[in-house]
């Protein structure tokens, strides 16, 4: 049994998702039974009635109703039915109205990494932070195309559409680290655009949200753009071992330094600091040959520090790979 | 399987008789109507929504179009529908030569309308009231409302949908014509004639709803 | 095919004068402003001129009761569609007050359009260069 | 007389240019069906490259954007060249005149017509594959397919010139339906595949006109910016969900009411018995159809509809599940006193039953707003749809194949090879999408190319089974083609299931060129095996 149960739903996380996980057991046991009569009906009369060798083909009975199996046929789904929607719908309306104590949190979806903006002005990057046992109010948006934010745990899922807003809500009941999947179709990195929630205790909360943003003026530079890389998403199109995914690897980038790299409309330029700091912040200027122009701008999203310290992780690339 | 020798020769193998033929065109022809009223009805969905969303806006937007280009092109075309049914009356009563003259007549009022058409949208093109992102127009009376684009959008699809169904219904009327005046089409069989009719009622009907929609609330 | 009924022309003519008769009403009462009557009275106008013109132009009031249930239809499913989708539309904000509204309700290239007089003019000089180089990025 | 049983609608008359321009109903079903079986195999193959690529969690196969291109036209060619011709196009053009007694259909040259029709948007579509392919997903849900630098317009056209192929077919079947009977062939007396073809055709001509204006208004949007659904231009994403569901889910039922149709018709014949309930059957038909245009929001419960509208579709959506139920109920209990007989048609129905079941009823999970928003776009949903197309519509439609195979072709197939190829089918079938219900409960997102390790196993386990089916449905097809070799022909007057509608009582098999040597006199219903005695006949 527990080996069936975990191929079913995973953990529940938030206050509404065992509600939920129940409708979902009452809809499949009566399922299970409304099948096993259509099954084992149809299983029993084919073989009860069929027709052997020898037998002689003949008028068959000319039964063809019955008002009271007609009668059942309707009423039983009917009740069934109307039990379901009467429970989806109650249970919906709990997902759909926010507690008015909620935090509010605002996600923006953006091919393809997700923005968390906090409500003391902190920002993360794919990593979205919250207390647990505190509803938690979602304001939807995305920057392109429809995204659409996942939480598996939760039970509980919204497209973020571009200007326009949309809401949800959870009150995560335990501590941990969890999915967050896009589930709408954006385009080549799709599959990639995952992120974390974090679910800390309201005061690890309280201190995480305060240190957002201050934590990073005494690391070196090489350090700060490798945590860089992953927190602000680069991850998600470059890798760092020279495998092409959606954008060219680092470590290539890294390897050319000093080299020409041409583009796909015929011109190219040197790789060095500049280059790299225009890719980031202008990207569909220039657009290396080979690849598609679908990297989003980072402007507002980099400081300048942060900027340096990502070129200081790139160049560094090179010389772990002599090393 | 041939018909005996008393059946026209326009009857098809597949029909019994005349009536047969003749009523499951006209059935046929009105499920092809059904079709062209949800063809338009999307966008009168895209009309009512965005009007919803944008009242004023579509208020400040039809004043910009020219009524009484609008009410011409009514009358018009209810003329060129009097004179479409008239024909098909004329063929009932065995009056060839009236049917012709109305069918030129309706071909004449079309032209007329497309014409009267074209002379608004080239005022349209001019000032720069053109439909989504190449639109232009920022004169005083519409530069406070928010995205007239999407009526100049609506507006264009709609009116030019429209005009491209006046175009086909000029086709198929010159192809009557030429059907009538080389005494294809009679007393005794006339379909093509009534459907074709059919087609420029609905072609008619529809305006009696973009007219008000657009010039006058 | 002489058994068909054929209308008399007095009825066609009476026909095509109630259209012309419904038209200038239509008109006329446009100038008024009745505020949120001015559309009922329009479309009221209008599905009666529709309603004339199906049932005499386009002979479903002698037809086979067929082709006047197919029209009907169309426009049943029609008023369905309208309506299930303004169940949408009209009510978006019902629950959570952000969803009403979107973000920005002026399409950013707005921003960049000069203003203009009533022949599609920019008002000013300095504007018109601008405005031309715009339409020759296009 | 006996040069008369020769000549039948595939010899005569002969020649090529007697195929491509001819008028005869059969003739343009059977080129719907060469055409429908050519894009089959091809989304087929489509679907097994994206089995290949999710066998393993990374991109071992193919990158992202292939699997993208891959899952999107395999979804718009199963869909749009596919199962929506398929039936009505195929089965339905063969049968629908031959059931009524006519000579041909309505409308012959716009039969002809729209067939050609299909074929100039099949060529859009093949065109938008070898230029480069289109990544939206067959749903072209903007602002991405107004942005994507894929082909998005060649194939938007294509989708809107099949449309009118479908409505040209539509509406020549209502007119043919209403007009072309036999007297005394009245409404209750007509074959359920008939009833079936009408609510399917009454779809086709309401729906479709809108995905026709839709893909319009798409195609505007890429070029004029027209701002009705590009929410960077003041349109709305959501409005465009509205226009395009309020065809596809209509569309559904284009695809599913068709194969009620055949399951309708091979049951009681293959049961030898009185079909249970036929008015039953016949008006939830109908309110199917009508149902059907009411609940396409559910569609949207996560797109941030009004909350209004949610309660609202989720509502009317469970009364499509009532009329449903009813037919599968009446389905199991007309094998009731019968004589059933496990042919392959037979088989092919059982299993439409098995599969269609847990289709239907996975249909309630989704139809509840707050499960729903859980199972949503993840392959919940994937197997639930493809358990009511693949599992009801393609199982239904191989049935009906199996089932018509003798009356159209006028030769019989190995019927041992046919079943066992119908028992790979199904198991193939389950293996491949049972494991996607778990995986959509889990979390597992569709139109994912790579995916978390967590999922690898099922994954792995759905790759597998879906060669068995793949190799499963090749071989009952060339099982079928097989049987068309030379002196194989059985004999014209040959009736191997006993079938009593009028395509079986009434002519030859192959049908003669104009269907019948004189027009029939109706002498019982469909389904009378309580009063007449049909031997089944079976003579090479």
């Amino acid at each position: 049994m527990d080996r069936l149960t975990e191929y079913l739903f995973p953990k529940q996380v938030s206050t509404f998702a065992a509600d939920i996980d129940n409708l979902f057991y009452f809809i499949f046991y009566s399922s299970i039974v409304l099948f096993a009569i259509v099954v084992l009906g149809m299983m029993y009369l084919a073989v009860k009635y069929r027709f052997k060798k020898g037998d002689e083909v003949r008028l068959t009975s000319s039964k063809d109703h019955s008002n009271i199996l007609e009668a059942l046929f309707f009423i039983v789904p009917l009740i069934l039915v109307s039990i379901t929607f009467v429970w989806g719908i109650k249970s919906y309306l709990q997902m759909i109205i926010v507690p008015d104590d909620a935090i509010e949190i605002k996600v923006t979806g953006q091919s393809w990494f997700w923005t968390f903006d906090y409500p003391d002005g902190g920002t993360t990057l794919n990593e979205l932070v919250v207390p647990s046992n505190t509803p938690i109010k979602i304001v939807l948006s995305s920057k392109d195309v429809l995204h659409s934010f996942f939480i598996p745990v939760m039970r509980t899922k919204m497209d973020c559409l571009p200007n326009r807003y949309n809401v949800m809500w959870f009150d995560a009941q335990e501590e941990g680290v969890y999915d967050i999947l896009c589930t709408e179709y954006c385009g080549t990195g799709h599959s990639q655009m995952g992120a974390k929630v974090i679910v800390m205790k309201p005061a690890q909360y309280e201190a995480y949200v305060a240190e957002l943003g201050s934590d990073d003026e005494n690391i070196p530079l090489d350090e700060l753009g490798a945590k860089l890389y992953t927190k602000k998403a680069c991850n998600t199109c470059h890798t760092l071992d020279g495998s092409a995914l959606v954008g060219p690897s680092y470590l290539q980038t890294s390897q050319m330094w000093g080299q020409e790299r041409v583009f796909d409309d015929g011109s190219s330029t040197l790789i060095d600091d500049n280059y790299i700091r225009s890719s980031i912040l202008e990207p569909q200027t220039q657009i290396v040959a080979g690849y598609q122009g679908v990297m989003p701008t980072y402007q507002g999203l980099l400081n300048d520090r942060e900027l340096d310290a990502l070129i200081a992780f790139l160049k560094s690339l090179q010389e772990d790979s002599q090393i | 399987m041939s018909h005996d020798n008393s059946s026209p020769k326009f009857l098809q193998h597949h029909f019994h008789d005349v009536e047969q033929q003749y009523e499951t065109a006209k059935l046929g022809m009105w499920a092809f109507i059904l079709t062209e009223v949800l063809t338009f009805g999307g966008l009168f969905v895209a009309y009512v929504v965005y009007r919803s969303w944008y009242p004023e806006m579509f208020v400040g937007a039809n004043l910009l179009l020219d009524v009484n280009k609008g009410l011409l092109n009514t009358i018009v075309l209810i003329t060129s529908s009097l004179t479409m049914v008239l024909a098909v009356w004329a063929i009932q009563k065995k009056n060839q030569k009236l049917s012709l003259f109305m069918l030129i007549a309706t071909f004449l009022f079309a032209f007329m309308f497309l014409g009267i058409k074209y002379l608004e949208y080239s005022h349209k093109f001019e000032v720069g009231q053109l439909p989504g992102e190449y639109y232009s127009y920022m004169g005083p009376e519409i530069a406070h409302l928010n995205n007239p684009h999407i009526f100049f959008s609506i507006y264009f699809i709609m009116t030019g949908l429209h005009g491209l169904h006046v175009a086909i219904g000029m086709g198929l009327i010159a192809w009557l014509i030429y059907a009538t005046a080389k005494g294809n089409l009679n007393s005794e069989y006339y379909t093509p004639m009534e459907m074709i009719g059919i087609f420029w009622h609905l072609v008619d009907l529809i305006w009696i709803y973009l007219f008000p929609l657009f010039y006058l609330i | 095919m002489s058994e068909h009924h054929i209308t008399p022309l007095k009825t066609y003519l009476a026909v095509a004068g109630t259209l012309f008769f419904l038209t200038a009403v239509t008109v006329w009462v446009s100038y008024f402003d009745f505020g949120s009557f001015n559309i009922i009275i329009a479309m009221g106008v209008a599905t009666m001129k529709a309603s004339i013109v199906a049932l005499f132009f386009m002979h479903l009031l002698w037809d086979d009761k067929k082709n006047l249930t197919m029209f009907v239809m169309s426009l049943m499913f029609l008023g369905i569609f309208i309506t299930v989708t303004l169940l949408d539309t009209g009510f978006r904000g019902g629950v959570n007050s952000e969803v009403e509204y979107p973000i920005n309700n002026r399409a950013t290239f707005y921003d960049s359009l000069p203003l203009t007089d009533t022949h599609g003019h920019p008002v000013d000089e300095h504007s018109a260069d601008q405005h031309g180089e715009d339409e020759d990025h296009h | 007389m006996a040069e008369n049983q020769k000549q039948n609608y595939l010899t005569h008359p002969k020649g090529i240019m007697s195929w491509l321009l001819t008028l005869d109903h059969k003739r343009i079903g059977l080129m719907y069906l060469f055409g429908g079986i050519i894009f089959f195999f091809l989304g087929g193959v489509l679907a097994l490259g994206m089995r290949l690529e999710l066998a393993a969690p990374g991109n071992d196969f193919v990158s992202n954007d292939t699997y993208n291109n891959m899952y999107t036209l395999h979804g718009a060619i199963m869909i749009f060249l596919f199962i929506i011709p398929a039936i009505p196009g195929a089965l339905g053009n063969i049968l629908l005149p031959l059931m009524l007694g006519a000579k041909d259909v309505a409308f012959p040259r716009l039969n002809l017509a729209s067939f050609y029709i299909y074929t100039i948007g099949a060529l859009f579509v093949m065109y938008t594959i070898i230029s480069g392919g289109v990544d939206t997903g067959w749903t072209f849900y903007t602002p991405y397919s107004t942005t994507s630098t894929s082909n998005v317009i060649p194939m938007t056209m294509g989708i809107f010139v099949i449309g009118f192929s479908s409505i040209l077919t539509g509406l020549n079947f209502i007119a043919t339906i209403h007009k072309m009977r036999i007297p005394g062939l009245t409404w209750y007396k007509l074959p359920l595949f008939v009833w079936a073809l009408y609510g399917t055709s009454l779809v086709q001509i309401t729906a479709t006109p809108v995905i026709a204006i839709t893909m319009v208004l798409l195609i505007l949007e890429r070029l004029l910016g027209i701002g009705i659904f590009d929410p960077a231009l003041g349109g709305d994403p959501v409005l465009y969900q509205h226009f395009f569901w309020f065809y596809s889910h209509p569309a559904v039922y284009i695809m599913i009411l068709p194969a009620f149709g055949i399951i309708s018709e091979i049951i009681p014949v293959h049961s030898r018995k009185k079909v249970w309930g036929y008015k039953f059957i016949a008006f939830s038909t109908l309110s199917i159809a009508f149902i059907g245009f009411l609940v396409w929001g559910h569609h949207m419960f996560t797109s941030g509809q009004s909350v209004f509208s949610q309660i609202v579709f989720s509502f009317i959506t469970y009364f499509v599940g009532i009329p449903t139920g009813v037919k599968i109920f009446s389905w199991m209990l007309t094998m009731y006193k019968g004589q059933v007989s496990f042919t392959p048609p037979m088989l092919y129905a059982l299993s439409f039953l098995f599969l269609f079941t847990i289709g239907g009823l996975t249909g309630i999970f989704l139809g509840a707003v707050a499960l729903d928003i859980h199972l949503h776009d993840t392959y919940f949903v994937v197997a639930h749809f493809h358990y009511v197309m693949q599992g009801g519509t393609i199982i239904a439609f191989l049935g009906g194949l199996h089932h018509w195979w003798p009356k159209s072709m006028g030769t019989m197939y190995n019927q041992t090879v046919a079943s066992i190829c119908c028992l790979g089918v199904f198991l193939g079938f389950n293996g491949t999408f049972f494991p996607q219900f778990l995986l959509g409960l889990r979390g597992m997102p569709r139109r994912y190319a790579t995916y978390d390790q967590q999922f690898a196993e099922l994954h792995n386990y759905s790759s597998f089974w879906s060669g068995i089916l793949g190799l499963s449905i090749f071989i009952s097809i060339m099982n079928l083609l097989w049987s068309l070799r030379k002196n194989n022909k059985l004999d014209p007057g040959t009736n191997p299931w006993g079938g009593m509608t009028l395509e079986w009582t009434h002519t030859t098999s192959p049908p003669h060129p104009h269907n019948f040597e004189e027009e029939p006199v109706l002498e019982h219903g469909p389904y009378d095996y309580d009063k007449v005695i049909v031997e089944p006949t079976f003579k090479k």
